[in-house]
């Protein structure tokens, strides 16, 4: 069996959904984070996928994911940093109980 | 490689060095001298400025095989964008040398300086990757900034909301990248226009969509701003006042070079329509929310949010016209607000007091404030002789020339909604002006920086629509702009 | 002629407007009234003047020497108002029999009033009336507007003036506001006179519409032809041609022409109280007397027959229009003499006399044919309403001598005054011997040509006529008799004797008097015919007496006498014949009485309908659904704004849910609809 | 620039704006206003003067005085000024009601913010008068309006928050469609390949507007200054925002700003759509004849005198539109005439009723009666200004209501002849409820004891309300000269619209 690259793009995909359903149902800031980790890393399998199996004579999606890595540990940093701050004031991480502000 | 492409970021290079030599300062200087920061970055980014209008503008240059950018319209709304952000320092002097601040005042100012930096990119990208670079500096400090007011619960929790709408928005942002990369294998702008050609199919259509919506999110269109109005509110006035005009500002611009630039083909196919549900969605649910607020700081999130849907009109005429009218827009959208804010600010900075209410009778208390608040209103609102009735009749002209019935009535939606913005608008100028009830604030004298910040704004108010100038310039600008080659 | 006599005979009482009006408060009451009474004076002798001229002195412009005809002679014409250029209403002065005869009538008549009213508007002390400087402002103010109104050139100037005498009647009528019955009854007679000018202003469009001109020189200008007199060939066939070639030349049934004639009717109908436009008249008597006698007796009442006079060759073309004048005159000449047979009130009595008298000259101009004795019933008319308005204005002036000497309105309150007044008492007497048409008083004549005219058109209206002629004569009798004898007066304790009021007063009584003595004896016929042609070859003192038809003549004075003598049995001595009469025919009473129900049917209509179904309703629907309308859409904007404020919910899951869901759809909607 | 003289009708209310910025005293206020507004009037019969001279002298233009300056050079937006005679008529209208608006508030609290407000207005008022860019036009229209919220919501009475919202929401809601018209125009303005412009001149002589375009653009157009003009059913606005402005604004917003919507739907949609205007004509002519009775019958039942007034202006006001809708010269001469009537008797009878609340501080007819007694001044006032209202020769109303009628008259179908006999029947319920109000209000006994010790009307109440009677009286007695003032703008070589009918 040849691994065609739909067999990386389905994976992928799952992975980016199963992102969106950890941040939509999870309560847990970190586990929220998580979940975006799993989104961003399955748009990096796609840019990589793309490139090498559709244009694999450059290089443009390898560089693009290498600096998505890097942008998305640099979210995570800041995201941690403000997640303890919020923690600090209101002694929680649920992500339910921060809608102080609404309507 | 040809170092001397560098030239042509000379207004990035600028800013950076202004960026250094703050950071510099803050680092490096005696604590006595620190209390001068905030006087010496608005001094030196005033130099900048100049000089950017001086040395800015290099006509049309590519650098680095095309992935940036500049012409005449970059560093004109470069040029926009720093004014907009001049206004802040200033306004911002009293707050960031408060006693909350006094610590750190400077990273305030070295994060917002690298978040111009970020939008000087998204603004002259020509790259995806580049272009993701600039979004995500141009953002993330700003989740920072908004999490500046260590004390109040609100900071923080706005400061999550953005970080992890932000992040999210990122993330189906460069999903849709990545299958714009994967049907066109490029992610130079130009090349995805010419790799896609004129054929599109639902994986496109999704993608493009995806892209709109995190562009979107940083403009805060509907249905993609609901961090918006959380976030303005949580945020220090400052902060909000910046985050309302410059990253909009920055946004509306790159928004419009992606979309003419990567599927200009796929205009009149594809995005008009989708402009149009948006900017219908963003204008009417905008003014809907904002009718109902209480909190200053919330009412001109929402505001903001229906300013956002007149700017994407400039988007939806596709031409030079409404490319200077969006620019125009911009401008004036950067006085009126910021001098709303500004007002916000001084009286926030003074009493603390940020709900309608406290409002009440503000016109016998503070003539002063309460006339520059109402100069706003009715800027942003769209009432002749202030700026904004010029920077909306041009905007909707620049949509109309498109010509088709549709942009009619979208237009005429528009219009009507514009009588619902005025409503609110009114009721703040009927709070300070016509209410009854005794005056919430007593009488007060306001920073000296602040006083500056509201004659500059209100100065800008009234002249930038009556003297034509600053159309004129801008038009001239724009319509030696080639980004329109691909509409068709 | 030059124009400065006519130019000064309305100029004048406009200038005793302006001063008396802007200045008066400043002057004495009885500087006021001096200076109103020499300026009416003034204007009398200069509208004699013109009048004399005019029928005189034999001027060719005047009096085709050829033919014997009067002329319409335009002495001034001046531009006002160009709506077009062949519509244009221009301000000025046309000399013509009737006009000239007009400006006799009411410069007389506005004159014995100046002067009467000295008298009449201050109290047995000599206390002035409050606003007594501005009564005569307001009478100025009248008596030019009336002038105006005769002398018109053409029609829109006389609706100008038209309109002004109306308001002039509002004022005087209203001249004692403080009471609240005097400010309705002024209300009542604008409001109606203004609904009958609806109908005048509508009739002048539609004519001028079509025949492109307002003149009247143009409108009816006649001319001999084959030795017969009739409306100029030229203009008849022009009227005729374009009434015929137009538009719209049917509407509704009727030509164009009827509809315009009759629509300009209307507007008389208004004005000289045609039933069933009428019902402003008695009331009007709310106002001072002496304007009772000079507005709404003498004057300004018969500018609705002076407007049918006037247009009478352009009514001759349609047969019809002429039928309704007749069939109106003739109804509300028998209403309103049954109506004045019932009531108490003097000047009521008096003010449906007038509307019977109107009736009258209606009547005979609705009867008036050129075939028939060269159209007697028009020049009947005008001589009715001359001689009308002589003795008219001697009565209501009596009535208010009365009414001045007892303070009251009632005959209830009078009875008997004859030793006690005797020359208002010998005064009134020729009044009513006058209007009842007694030989050799003024109403004889003119009463006599009206029936005469009528009898050459139609038995049966002839025999309607005369019987409300004996009607006439009994209920002037029956007032005469309750005034001044049925019993003796009793003066009430305390109080002087009733007796003859100052010469102011009594001074144009006797004028007037000897006026309706003699003027039956004018020889009408020579002044005033509907083509301009004399009727008669010779003119003595009595020309009048020898054209009479003594058939007609002898009948009318038969039945006259007989009502006398009705009037006299019933109502000379205090007895219980009225009574018996009275509970004969209790509903005839009962209707006649409350004048067969009119002001209650327009009570209702004016209150029930107009107010309560139109109006209110209207007033309803502006606010709670037009306005509703608009309210409503506010509140909506409103109610969708809290109703989805739940997107807004605070939580950032819910966020990111609606930023997926939003950019799904985007994509999967345009997807679906390009694909 | 400075050399044409219209710009001086702008200048001379901004520096009287900046007077009023370095008032410090009422007195002072006072001194600038009524200098200004004299100098206003001044400018405005000396224009008068001026225009008749040219017009004698054989100037034949269509529009006289104009000046072109660009502004806007990239969207060919000029400051373009010009104007004819129905404009000098306006002008003339707005300075005299401006001198007796000034007078009439000669007493209002925050006087100098007052004047402020009301002079950004007139500023506003004259601005648009002058114009012959649609631009500009526009601008000035809607400068005129804005001032009205503040001056309603801060100097009005009763519940003057709601009125005065509801008041700039309406006008501004007009507005809307206003401004997507004349942007609608300008894109059309000049034959495909053509400058396109905003200059209402140029663009009547190029007459590129295709019909279909038309057909979308007018009716937008009409429907967006008709809310101005109070036009079915979009009149609401109007008894509310009256009832609770102060005496001066309801002065000038009757007398003046309503005429801006006529104004408007004249000069702009029916001249520059002929096309269109003639064939759709018939929409509006049913509401505005609508309007005309509607509003006299409304009128009859209130006893707020403000709303009688209101529901008044809103009949004549729609006969105003009725008669531009009827396209002939002499119903179009007639609405310019009945504008003038109505601005000047109306801003009477706001001044009187201003007058009376003053005193009396009721609107209620009910609650007063037998003022005339206690107020002659006043009361004559009133019962002049009905008289002109209800159409009394020798005052302005006939003359105007006249020349609508036979310009009305002048087609001959049924449709237009009933709707002329329909308005024609106003005259009749006009009278209804002005006599009514007048022998509630004035005639009758004294209502209220506490009324006896009322004064009559001060100097400067005299001034102001004998200026407006004496304009009442000259309009009603010399009419031809300002019928022939204005037909020349309605000569079918001009104005393409009669041609076309």
């Amino acid at each position: 069996m040849e691994l065609t690259m739909i067999y990386y793009l389905i994976p992928s995909l799952i992975m980016f959904c199963c992102g969106v359903y950890g941040f939509i149902t999870r309560r847990n800031m970190i586990a929220i984070l998580i979940s975006l980790e799993l989104m961003l890393n399955a748009v990096d399998i796609n840019f990589v996928v793309f490139n090498r199996f559709l244009f694999p004579g450059e290089m443009e999606g390898m560089f693009f994911t290498l600096f998505a890595i890097g942008l998305a540990a640099a979210e995570t940093a800041l995201a941690i940093a403000i997640i303890i701050n919020v923690f600090r004031v209101s002694n929680s991480i649920d992500v339910r109980d921060v809608n102080k502000m609404k309507h | 490689m040809d170092y001397s492409q560098f030239l042509a970021m000379r207004q990035e290079i600028g800013l950076l060095i202004v960026f250094l030599l703050v950071f510099l300062y803050d680092t490096f200087m005696p604590k006595k001298a620190l209390n001068a920061t905030a006087g010496f970055t608005t001094i030196l980014f005033l130099l900048f400025t100049v000089a950017s209008f001086i040395w800015g503008n290099i006509g049309d240059v590519d650098a680095f095989a095309g992935m940036y950018s500049t012409s005449g319209v970059c560093s004109m709304i470069k040029n926009i964008l720093n004014v907009g952000v001049l206004i802040v320092l200033i306004q911002s002097c009293r707050w960031a040398n408060g006693e909350l601040m006094i610590m750190r005042r400077g990273e305030f100012y070295e994060l917002l300086l690298v978040t111009l930096f970020g939008m000087y990119l998204m603004i002259s990208a020509r790259h995806f990757l580049l272009f993701v670079i600039g979004l995500e500096s141009a953002s993330l400090p700003l989740a920072a900034m908004v999490a500046f007011d260590k004390n109040r619960y609100e900071s923080h929790e706005a400061a999550i909301k953005y970080m992890l709408t932000a992040v999210f928005s990122s993330a189906v942002f460069m999903m849709g990248l990545s299958f714009v990369y994967g049907l066109s294998g490029s992610l130079y702008f130009h090349d995805i226009a010419l790799q896609l050609g004129s054929s599109f199919n639902t994986t496109l259509v999704v993608a493009l969509a995806f892209v709109i919506a995190g562009v979107g999110f940083k403009l805060s269109l509907v249905p993609f701003h609901l961090w918006t109005a959380d976030v303005y509110q949580g945020a220090p006035t400052s902060v909000t006042s910046y985050l309302s005009v410059i990253s909009k500002g920055a946004a509306a611009f790159a928004f419009l070079v992606i979309l003419v630039q990567c599927f200009g083909q796929f205009y009149s196919m594809v995005w008009e329509w989708m402009l149009y549900a948006l900017i219908i969605a963003t204008i009417t649910i905008g003014n809907l929310f904002a009718i109902r607020q209480k909190n200053m700081k919330r009412f001109l999130a929402f505001s903001s949010i229906s300013q956002a849907g007149y700017i994407m009109l400039g988007i939806v005429g596709c031409n030079d016209m409404g490319l200077a009218a969006m620019m125009y827009y911009i401008l004036v959208y950067i006085f009126s607000n910021l001098a709303a804010f500004g007002v916000i600010g001084a009286i926030e900075n003074q009493t603390g007091k940020v709900e309608m209410t406290d409002y009440n009778g503000l016109s016998r208390t503070n003539p002063w404030l309460a006339c520059s608040m109402m100069l706003a209103m009715f800027s942003l609102a769209g009432i002749p002789p202030f700026a904004g009735f010029f920077s909306k009749f041009f905007i909707f002209t620049s949509a109309i020339n498109q010509g088709s019935v549709a942009i009619y009535i979208l237009v005429l939606i528009a219009l009507i909604n514009t009588i619902i913005s005025l409503y609110y608008y009114l009721l703040v100028v009927k709070a300070m002006y016509i209410s009854p009830d005794e005056p919430q604030i007593a009488n007060f004298r306001s920073a000296s920086s602040e006083r500056l910040g509201l004659w500059i704004t209100v100065g800008g108010i009234v002249a930038l629509g009556i003297v034509s100038f600053f159309y004129d310039s801008i038009m001239e600008a724009a319509s030696g702009s080639a980004l329109f080659a691909f509409i068709g | 002629m030059q124009p400065v006599i006519p130019i000064i005979i309305l100029a004048l009482p406009l200038t005793m407007f302006l001063v008396l009006g802007l200045l008066g408060h400043k002057m004495s009451h009885r500087l006021a009234g001096i200076l109103g009474t020499a300026g009416m004076g003034t204007t009398m002798v200069l509208a004699y003047i013109v009048s004399f001229t005019y029928f005189f002195s034999g001027n060719p412009s005047f009096i085709d020497a050829d033919t014997h005809t009067r002329l319409q002679a335009v002495i001034f014409n001046h531009d006002w108002l160009a709506f077009t250029p062949s519509l244009v209403i221009r301000l000025g002065f046309l000399l013509d029999p009737i006009s000239a005869l007009m400006l006799v009538v009411i410069t007389t008549i506005s004159f014995m009033v100046h002067l009467y009213s000295n008298g009449y508007m201050r109290d047995h002390h000599g206390v002035w009336e409050t606003g007594f400087q501005r009564f005569y402002a307001f009478l100025s103010l009248f008596s030019f507007s009336m002038l105006g109104l005769v002398v018109a050139t053409n029609i829109f100037q006389m609706y100008i003036f038209w309109e002004l005498v109306g308001a002039s009647s509002y004022l005087l009528i209203g001249f004692y506001y403080t009471k609240p019955s005097a400010v309705s009854a002024s209300k009542k007679a604008f409001i109606v006179t203004r609904f009958a000018d609806l109908g005048f202003l509508i009739g002048i469009l539609i004519l001028s519409f079509y025949t492109g001109t307002f003149n009247f020189t143009d409108l009816t200008s006649v001319e001999v032809s084959n030795g017969v007199y009739q409306i100029s060939e030229s203009t008849a066939s022009s009227v005729k041609n374009i009434f015929a070639t137009s538009a719209a030349p049917v509407f509704m049934g009727g030509s164009v022409l009827t509809w315009a004639l009759v629509l300009i009717f209307m507007g008389g109908m208004g004005k000289s109280a045609m039933m069933p436009l009428h019902i402003w008249l008695p009331d009007a008597m709310e106002g001072p007397t002496p304007v009772s006698a000079l507005i709404h007796a003498a004057t300004m009442v018969v500018a609705g027959v002076y407007l049918v006079a006037r247009l009478f060759p352009l009514y001759l073309m349609e047969e019809m229009s002429l039928q309704i004048i007749v069939v109106v005159g003739a109804l509300t000449a028998l209403y309103a003499a049954m109506v004045a047979c019932t009531q108490i009130d003097i000047k009521r009595v008096l003010a449906f006399s007038t509307i019977s008298q109107i009736a009258f000259m209606m009547v005979s101009l609705g009867v008036a044919r050129p075939e028939f004795h060269h159209g007697l019933g028009y020049m009947a008319s005008m001589f009715h309403l001359f001689t009308h308005a002589m003795f008219k204005a001697l009565l209501f002036l009596c009535a208010g001598a009365l009414i001045h000497a007892i303070g009251s309105n009632d005959y209830t309150a009078m009875h008997g005054l004859r030793k006690h007044m005797p020359v208002t008492h010998i005064t009134f007497l020729i009044g009513c011997l006058a209007i009842a048409g007694i030989i050799p008083f003024a109403g004889f004549f003119s009463k006599d040509e009206i029936l005469t005219a009528t009898m050459g058109h139609s038995t049966f209206w002839y025999v309607w006529m005369s019987a409300v002629a004996g009607l006439t004569a009994f209920y002037m009798f029956r007032l005469y008799y309750l005034i001044f004898w049925w019993k003796e007066h009793k003066v009430p304790q305390g109080h002087h004797a009733p007796h003859d009021q100052p010469w102011t007063m009594t001074l144009p009584l006797v004028i007037l008097a000897v006026i309706s003595c003699v003027a039956g004896f004018v020889p009408m016929g020579n002044l005033v015919t509907w083509n301009g042609h004399g009727m008669f070859e010779n003119v003595n003192i009595f020309t009048n007496f020898a054209a009479l038809d003594w058939g007609v003549a002898s009948i009318s004075l038969a039945v006259a006498i007989i009502a006398i003598i009705i009037a006299t049995v019933m109502y000379k001595k205090e007895n219980p014949l009225p009574e018996k009469m009275k509970n004969l025919l209790p509903n005839l009473w009962r209707w006649c009485h409350h004048r067969f129900y009119w002001d209650e049917l327009y009570m209702f209509i004016t209150h029930k309908i107009i107010f309560g179904c139109i109006s209110k309703p209207i007033a309803w629907f502006d606010h709670y659904i037009v306005d509703g309308a608009m309210n409503g859409l506010a509140l909506l904007t409103q109610k969708v704004s809290y109703a989805i404020r739940g997107l807004q919910s605070g939580n950032i899951q819910m966020y990111v849910w609606y930023y997926l869901i939003g950019a799904l759809l985007l994509g999967a909607i345009t997807a679906i609809c390009l694909i | 620039m400075f050399s044409n003289i219209l710009i001086y009708f702008v200048i001379i209310p901004l520096l009287m704006l900046g007077g009023f910025a370095l008032c410090r005293t009422d007195k002072a206020v006072r001194t600038v206003a009524v200098v200004g507004s004299m100098a206003l009037l001044a400018l405005s019969v000396w224009l008068l003067v001026d225009y008749i001279a040219l017009r004698q002298a054989g100037e034949t233009a269509e529009m006289l005085y104009t000046g072109s300056w660009v502004w806007f050079a990239p969207l060919n937006i000029h400051l373009a000024v010009g104007v004819d005679g129905v404009s000098i008529a306006m002008l003339l209208l707005s300075s005299i009601i401006i001198f007796a608006g000034s007078f009439a508030s000669w007493k209002i609290d925050n006087m100098r913010h007052f004047f402020m407000w009301l002079l950004l207005l007139s500023t506003g008022v004259f601005g648009f008068f002058i114009s012959i860019d649609m631009f500009t036009m526009f601008m000035f229209y809607e400068v005129a309006l804005i001032p009205m919220y503040l001056l309603i919501g801060q100097w009005g009475t009763g519940r003057k928050e709601y009125s005065a919202m509801k008041l700039t929401l309406m006008l501004m809601g007009g507005s809307a469609f206003l401004m997507l018209s004349l942007i609608g125009i300008y894109f059309h303005s000049a034959p495909e390949g053509g400058q396109l412009t905003w200059n209402l001149l140029e663009i009547a002589q190029n007459d590129s507007i295709s019909r279909g375009w038309q057909y979308f653009l007018f009716p937008m157009c009409f429907v967006g200054f008709g809310v101005l003009g109070a036009m079915f059913p979009f009149h609401t606005w109007s008894p509310d925002g009256h009832a609770c402005a102060p005496t001066a604004v309801s002065m000038l917003h009757a007398g003046v700003l309503m005429k801006l919507g006529g104004y408007g739907c004249f000069r702009v949609a029916m001249y520059l759509m002929p096309t269109a205007a003639n064939d759709l004509a018939w929409i509006f002519l049913i509401l505005t004849g609508v309007s005309v009775v509607y509003g006299a019958f409304s009128a009859c039942v209130q006893t707020d005198l403000k709303y009688i007034n209101a529901y008044s202006s809103v009949s004549h006001c729609g006969m105003v539109l009725f008669a531009i809708l009827m396209i002939n010269t002499t119903a179009l001469t007639g609405a310019i005439m009945q504008m003038l009537s109505h601005g000047l008797m109306t801003a009477l009878f706001f001044a009187l009723i201003g007058m009376i609340y003053g005193r009396t501080h009721t609107r209620d007819i009910r609650l007063m009666g037998g003022l005339m007694k206690i107020m002659p001044f006043l009361g004559v006032g009133y019962v002049i200004a009905g008289m002109a209202s209800l159409g009394l020769p020798g005052l302005s109303g006939f003359v105007a209501e006249m020349t609508i009628f036979v310009g009305s008259f002048q087609h001959t179908d049924m449709f237009h002849r009933v709707f002329t006999i329909v308005a024609c029947s106003s005259i009749v319920i006009t009278a209804v409820y002005i006599l009514r109000v007048v022998g509630k209000l004035l005639f009758g006994p004294v209502q209220d004891e506490h009324h006896l010790s009322l004064t009559d009307a001060t100097w400067w109440e005299r001034l102001s309300t004998i200026t407006l009677i004496v304009s009442v009286a000259a309009i009603g007695c010399f009419p031809n000269f300002f019928e022939w003032l204005i037909r020349f703008t309605f000569s079918p070589e001009i104005f393409r619209a009669i041609g076309l009918n």
